[in-house]
């Protein structure tokens, strides 16, 4: 069980928590927030390959990151406008209740 | 497996368990906050500093409150009182139960099980600006749109509109 | 001689690591964390305690009254000029009951003052107090400063919704609008700084300024688009610090006392100390990127020791937040954000160009003509633009007058 | 320019700051238990009973008539007259108050007592430290702690005092250049009669003085 085997495992039960959250909970803000596990998951995952990997100056890891989290700061930022709007229209962040296409 | 990345991946783990299952939104919101200072340790503690101090500055900074104040202009202040997960919540837990076996079965049978730990990688905040500017450039400049993009996206989408 | 004062701290460090035992090899790194962060957190609780009386006396004395002078020695008139006024305070803040609103969130309630503390207190180990006397000198100090900072916020989040109280939220909110609102223009005047020097690292920042020409030192804020950004820091650290100026979050007369309302006794010392952690934080950073860190101004002051420079410079630092404190009203909200968003945002981004002239125009005239034009043009046009559209005139009042 | 109006500011600031520590004027506060600001003359706070000479009982002005009992609005004057008699400044026996309390946490230093009072018996002290830690008892001032010397009243009320003194005096002389005239007219009434019968005759009962005072 090397280092580089318990990040992975650990990111793998951080995808999978967020995975689980968003798929059991009620409340849409939380579906974006198991999201976001999600792609810190994977984020971690980048960063545990770069350090384990044999010529580490190449940086591609710690490149991926960077811009991953600018894309996540973005996504987040458009999810939860997305659920503003929602909510200003439905009156409920359920997401089951939100289920009609008629806008 | 050092002590110290034990207690930084209980951590995680106890923040991000406690995120999705927490009643009230806003604990919710704030066990996300300690899961990404908790990320954000592991970076470090991956010698990847300049990612770990920008995980907090982009995550706990800016996304954790952006979260917060999304859960309270949808009044998601006060605890629920009907039951927290959807009605057939034990398939999601099924589905991720099984998406956990098998990524843990691939970790087990890859090659990382054995792979020895190179030497102490020390990157400098020059290299990385060095790559951002000569390898890495476009993306950059892609991602510098994307982001106009994205606040603009989400000023309109979020904005009131005036009652015709 | 001057030598052996400059590093008395460092020898009395490694005098005291010379007790630790060396054979579990995690001992010795954590022994000289524990010395540093001790060090530090005695040095500006201290310096917290001098520094409220020197305000209170400070702004008396700007209001022509004498500021506290009272409290000394107990049973004996020696009045130590209000020095005893902290220790007074102190035990007042031990002393007092610690009130908890029924309806408030308890857990959230109670981390909100340990949330606010810990990350200003984790912005002072980056800063360069004296020559080679930095607690964490590492590669992204400024990165790790502004990082940790930006935490400030969730905190006030925290104990602004937790006390369940209208006006703590109000405070809250404003405090959370401002605080990131002034974020982008502190980061960005940091920036030139960080191009011209090179290097994230406050301690190298530092040392590329330690060269003298002639009288003058070669501090970053004798150069125009230094000032300019020196300007800006200090702006943005006074709000990010919510004081004097923009001070709306605890804007007594409006919202009595914003997110820390319902907070008493020494909960209610701990948000007042990250206070003062967070403008003491934002002085040394200023006097680091700035004013030279721990250089002397002349050369041939050089015998004083280095720390002495440091402290000098963020006490005056902290001097000058009084000073301001005493003279300049309020700023609404919205003149708070018009301020960050469309004059400190665009200033900021012309300093860096302004940097950049700097860096690439080899002779020396043209340089301070190209780099001054870049910084004091927008400057006029920017504020001349932000003011034509309204009508600064006498206040005219439609009902009541 | 822009900003010069934060600059001048600053200036002015500075200025005070400074000055303060410089000159007197910038820095006018009284620290109060040390230095003390002089109370005008007619600063009022609670009465007291006024005495001449040294001895408080004796030269008590006050004899009890409790007209101040009578006025006072908000009642807290309580006086007891004593059965005997004491002489007065002019010498004239006067009743004394036997006790005399005023409940200074009722008073209201409306200074009506002093106003009514014909004797000059009562005046407004202008003490203001009177903090007690009892709140009845402490508050309720007798005849003893209220009387105070007319050299007191003198020295905190000096212009009244001095016409007090001065109409005091002019009643004193009046009084004593009438107890004069009275003694004369008698002593010429007592010779006049002594000189009437001699010149008649002689009769041999003694005639009652006929005791016809002129006054």
């Amino acid at each position: 069980m090397t280092p580089l085997a318990g990040y992975l495992i650990l990111s793998a039960m951080l995808f999978c928590i967020g995975l689980a959250g968003a798929l059991t909970r009620r409340n849409a803000i939380i579906v974006l927030i198991g999201i976001e596990l999600m792609l810190n998951a994977a984020n971690l995952n980048f960063i545990a390959f770069w350090r384990f990997s044999e010529h580490s100056e190449a940086l591609t890891g710690i490149m991926f990151v960077i811009f991953s989290i600018g894309v996540a700061a973005a996504e987040a930022a458009v999810g939860l406008a997305l659920i503003i709007a929602i909510y200003r229209h439905y009156k409920t962040t359920n997401v089951d209740e939100v289920n009609s296409l008629k806008g | 497996m050092t002590i110290s990345f034990l207690i930084i991946a209980a951590l995680i783990l106890a923040a991000s368990v406690a995120a999705m299952t927490l009643r009230n939104l806003v604990h919710c919101a704030l066990a996300l906050a300690v899961a990404f200072a908790g990320l954000a340790a592991a970076y470090l503690q991956l010698n990847a500093q300049f990612v770990g101090f920008a995980q907090i500055l982009v995550y706990v900074g800016a996304v954790a409150i952006l979260i917060v104040f999304a859960v309270l202009l949808t009044r998601g202040g006060e605890a629920p009182e009907r039951n927290v997960f959807s009605g057939d919540w034990k398939w999601g837990a099924l589905v991720a139960a099984l998406v956990f076996g098998t990524l843990a079965w691939a970790v087990k049978h890859s090659f990382a099980s054995d792979r020895p730990l190179p030497t102490k990688a020390e990157v400098t905040v020059k290299q990385i600006g060095d790559a951002l500017m000569t390898k890495y450039v476009l993306p950059l400049e892609v991602i510098g749109l994307l982001l106009t993009a994205a606040m603009i996206g989400a000023v309109i989408i979020a904005m009131k509109e005036e009652k015709k | 001689m001057a030598e052996f004062f400059d590093q008395i701290f460092v020898n009395l460090k490694h005098w005291l690591l010379g007790f630790v035992p060396a054979q579990p090899d995690w001992l010795q790194p954590l022994a000289t964390v524990v010395i540093s962060v001790a060090a530090i957190l005695g040095v500006f609780a201290s310096l917290f305690a001098i520094a409220t009386v020197i305000e209170r006396k400070g702004l008396g004395r700007i209001q022509n009254r004498p500021g506290p002078n009272r409290v000394g020695i107990p049973f004996t008139d020696i009045s130590l000029f209000g020095f005893g006024q902290p220790i007074a305070d102190g035990i007042k803040a031990l002393i007092k009951e610690d009130l908890v609103p029924r309806a408030a969130d308890k857990v959230v309630h109670f981390l909100a003052p340990l949330a606010m503390f810990v990350p200003l207190a984790l912005t002072l180990l980056v800063l360069p107090m004296g020559r080679n006397m930095t607690a964490m000198d590492i590669d992204a100090g400024l990165l790790f400063f502004f990082a940790v900072g930006a935490g400030a916020e969730l905190a006030v989040f925290m104990a602004g919704w937790s006390s369940r109280n209208k006006y703590s939220l109000f405070g809250a909110m404003r405090a959370i609008a401002q605080m990131i609102s002034y974020e982008i223009p502190f980061i960005l005047s940091t920036v030139s700084v960080i191009m011209i020097a090179g290097t994230l690292s406050p301690v190298k920042i530092v040392e590329a300024q330690q060269t003298y020409n002639g009288w003058l030192p070669d501090w970053f804020v004798f150069t125009p688009w230094g000032l300019a950004a020196f300007l800006l820091f200090i702006t943005a650290a006074t709000a990010e610090s919510n004081r004097s100026p923009f001070d709306l979050p605890e804007g007594e007369s409006e919202i009595i006392a914003g997110y820390f309302i319902e907070y008493s006794g020494f909960k209610f010392a701990i948000f007042f100390m990250a206070e003062y952690f967070g403008m003491f934080a934002a002085g040394g950073m200023a006097a680091t990127l700035f004013l030279g860190g721990y250089a002397a101004p002349v050369e041939w002051l050089n015998w004083i020791p280095s720390w002495a420079w440091f402290f000098a410079k963020t006490m005056g630092f902290i001097f000058f937040l009084i000073w301001i404190r005493g003279t300049v009203p309020r700023l609404r909200q919205d003149q708070l954000m018009n301020f960050a968003w469309k004059f400190m945002l665009p200033m900021a981004l012309m300093t860096i160009l302004a940097a950049a002239s700097w860096h690439f125009i080899p002779d020396a005239f043209t340089r301070w003509l190209v780099s001054s034009t870049l910084v004091v043009a927008p400057y006029l046009l920017l504020g001349r633009g932000l003011l034509a559209g309204r009508q600064i005139g006498k206040r005219a009042y439609r009902y009541a007058d | 320019m822009l900003g010069e109006a934060i600059i001048k500011g600053m200036a002015v600031t500075a200025k005070n700051f400074l000055g303060s520590y410089v000159s007197e004027e910038r820095l006018p506060t009284i620290e109060y238990p040390e230095q003390r600001q002089p109370l005008k003359e007619a600063v009022r706070n609670f009465p007291f009973l006024v005495y001449d000479g040294d001895d408080w009982h004796k030269g008590m002005r006050c004899v009890a008539c409790q007209i101040c009992e009578k006025e006072c609005p908000p009642k807290c004057i309580y006086i007891v007259k004593s059965k005997d008699k004491k002489p007065d400044y002019m010498g004239k026996a006067q009743f004394y108050p036997a006790t005399f309390d005023i409940d200074v946490s009722v008073c209201m230093s409306c200074q009506i007592c002093v106003e009514v009072c014909p004797f000059e018996a009562i005046k407004m002290d202008n003490e203001f430290e009177l903090s007690t830690s009892d709140r009845f008892g402490g508050l309720l001032l007798d005849k003893q702690k209220l009387a105070k010397s007319n050299g007191y009243y003198r020295h905190i009320h000096p212009t009244e005092a001095g016409e007090v003194d001065a109409r005091l005096a002019a009643e004193k002389v009046k009084a004593e250049a009438k107890a004069k005239a009275d003694a004369e007219a008698k002593a010429k009434a007592a010779a006049a009669a002594a000189a009437a019968p001699k010149p008649v005759s002689t009769p041999a009962t003694p005639a009652a003085p006929p005791a016809a005072p002129n006054g």
